[in-house]
């Protein structure tokens, strides 16, 4: 694939819209920070979803205003579109634990294939603390992991068994990464879908997880 | 029945050793200028209770900068480097807790609860010296509610007996914080008239709050 | 005492003038149906108390407008005072749980010696349900308990142990009849002060429950 | 994305057996129209869940008195005669819970808690048949939490969008029950368009609710 943004650029790209297409029209969607956050730019036509912010509202949308009070759960400046509404973080964390939001989609450190996902701490390097991911974790009915499929060094994400203090526990649905898209069974972790140009070697040379290849893909 | 005070009156509020909660996400929603007051005080060993120690510079940070806390309970500290430094250095004591699990955890103190059942952290490293309490089959964790001596608000405005409405997203932890303080005391952009904020639209009633200031202080 | 009010109605004033000088200035105060309403009637000068209502506002006051939708806790027609806020259920219990109410004052239909308080049923009579009773004396800082001292047919209704189902076990703080005012304590009962015209032995005995004379009253 | 649905499609979704739970005390704030369809309709064997069986003939009363319900779980039946009078023929299930407890269950139902911990009805008769639990020396009922089917709600006015805003003691239960049922069915007096609830109003956001009625019955 001939592409003109750098290769990394161009992974999230491919991911963000991977992961557009889990969406429904009409889904309460809470996007965490960073490559989530593409995901929106990449939506169907028709389909349109509403976005939840953990700080306080549903209803986000880009700019529009300057408003020094409005901020995402990034903190950084943010609008709200027509029928937005705010709320105090209790309320926003019962509509999130309550699983009044349908899907969300965070970034990973390391999956594995229990379903299990660790992105809020490395013992001794970076504690920067959980914030709202364990409830969203455990409370969205739907949880998509968004995330580049190795590690700078190469190392597989997806594996066995998280090595990490663990985020949520058996809790993730759908993994998408630039490789391929897989989903946690019962049965264990199924390979749904393979990117472009991806082949099942590669997607098995860079996954230590045991996965089930879909009946789909064979 | 006037709630406003001087900034004098606010820092004979202060002791060594108290809980001390402030709102805010990220400095969205805190009241700065009692922040700024904590931090110019000689006051310390706060244990402070936030969402998180937002920056260096800016929302509840310079406590932590300072060295005005010996403990933070809080659900993220990674905009703040300065917190983590000191939690490694042994130097601060560091309560991570998850968002809603805070959220709650003071909603409870502030409403008579005697915990919260969640399943919020089960399976993870929150569960530790934690009891796990079995509800029809299912796991979850109680979580003890969380008290202050003060606490410190921003609203968008308040009248006179301290009825409180905020503005867009810096509402977030204010008027949870509002019912689990002994003290209560809200840093507000106007003060207006009792009867110029309709009952309907309240968002913490005057009965919760103690004193209030103007941002940048009364006059 | 020669009075032109019905005896009934004279010990109800005379119960609820008492019950009014417990009120501070500022007291938020949850009154229960019934005597309990007539208790701001009797204010002292310069005591304003701010009325919750456990419907969903702090702030009730008398009928200004009409609407509809603004009902006491009774269901009775009500008004609010400039100040006032409107609120839910979960959130008028949080006050009344949290100890954000500083009194409740409340009819009894027994009260003991221990602060147990029974006013939510007679079983196979009369079983209205607690309402917010139980949370009330649970929660609120005070408890009056303001009734009349004995049944219609004339026995005591404070025990030495309630007979019929508590609202809420060692929860009482005064009781105020026509004929006295005790406090609970962990003493035990305490006679504190009798009405106008009662006299010891009259209190005595009207009242089955064992109790300690303060020592201002000999 | 327009809510607004027909009394017809209100009639297609009640069934017998539901669980429905209704807002209003003693009636204010109870949805007339949709508590009118339901005891119009064949719909049997009910469970109601609403703060109190208001009276013979408002509120939620004539499905007491109608015999829609098998079973009412509530706070009060004293201002409603024949829910007494069913309750001891043994006609009908009469589950009584203290008003705050009922209306913390209900929370708990709809935000993902397993239970609430109470002080209320501690060492009283609504303890039996539950766990204690003691936290820090005290004691508490462990409350289980409640969800419905469906919610019949009443709100003042809605944005097509559903997000609510409710007028003075009308809004009571309303707001929670939104939150505890698979469906939520609310009664307005008034349909507005997108954007004219100003954000920081609403009470209700619209993504709780799924239709919307006007009172009287849509056109």
């Amino acid at each position: 694939m001939v592409t003109l943004v750098p290769p990394q650029m161009a992974a999230k790209q491919i991911i963000a819209a991977r992961v557009a297409k889990e969406l429904k029209n009409g889904d309460v969607v809470n996007l965490g920070i960073g490559l989530p956050t593409m995901v929106p730019n990449y939506l169907p036509e028709g389909v349109n979803v509403i976005l939840q912010s953990e700080n306080g509202y549903v209803g986000l949308g880009p700019v529009t205003v300057e408003d020094p009070d409005l901020v995402n759960a990034g903190g950084q400046p943010a609008g709200v579109i027509p029928g937005a509404a705010f709320f105090d973080s209790g309320f926003s964390f019962e509509l999130i634990r309550g699983g009044h939001v349908d899907v969300t989609v965070l970034g990973g450190l390391e999956v594995d294939e229990h379903g299990n996902i660790a992105n809020w701490m490395v013992p001794g390097k970076m504690v920067p603390g959980m914030g709202g991911a364990m409830d969203l974790v455990t409370g969205a009915k739907k949880v998509i992991v968004a995330m580049e499929h190795c590690t700078k060094k190469g190392g597989s994400k997806i594996l066995e068994q998280c090595t990490l203090p663990l985020t949520g526990k058996g809790v993730v649905d759908v993994i998408v990464t630039e490789i391929a898209v897989f989903r946690v069974t019962k049965e264990g972790l199924v390979l749904e879908e393979l990117q472009e140009g991806v082949t099942l070697e590669e997607a098995k040379e860079k996954t230590e997880a045991t996965f089930i290849v879909s009946p789909n893909l064979v | 029945m006037d709630k406003s005070i001087t900034m004098e009156e606010v820092l004979s509020i202060f002791k060594d050793e108290m809980t001390i909660m402030v709102g805010g996400f990220m400095g969205v929603g805190t009241p700065e200028t009692l922040v700024s007051a904590v931090d110019q005080s000689d006051v310390k060993d706060i244990t402070l209770i936030a969402n998180d120690t937002a920056f260096i510079e800016t929302g509840v940070g310079p406590l932590v900068v300072n060295k005005k806390c010996k403990k933070v309970i809080t659900s993220h500290i990674g905009t703040n480097p300065e917190t983590g430094r000191q939690m490694i250095a042994g130097e601060l004591d560091v309560e991570l807790v998850p968002q809603g699990t805070l959220a709650e955890r003071i909603r409870a103190g502030g409403s008579g609860l005697g915990g919260i059942l969640t399943p919020t952290g089960v399976g993870t490293a929150v569960e530790e010296g934690k009891e796990k309490i079995k509800v029809d089959g299912r796991e979850y964790l109680l979580e003890k509610p969380l008290r202050a001596d003060v606490a410190l608000l921003k609203a968008f405005k308040a009248d006179k007996a301290g009825n409180l409405v905020y503005h867009s997203s810096a509402r977030n932890f204010n008027p949870l914080m509002a019912m689990a303080a002994d003290t209560v005391i809200v840093e507000v952009e106007h003060i207006v008239e009792v009867g110029e904020i309709a009952p309907d639209e309240v968002i913490t009633p005057g009965i919760l709050v103690d004193k209030i200031i103007v941002q940048g202080g009364n006059h």
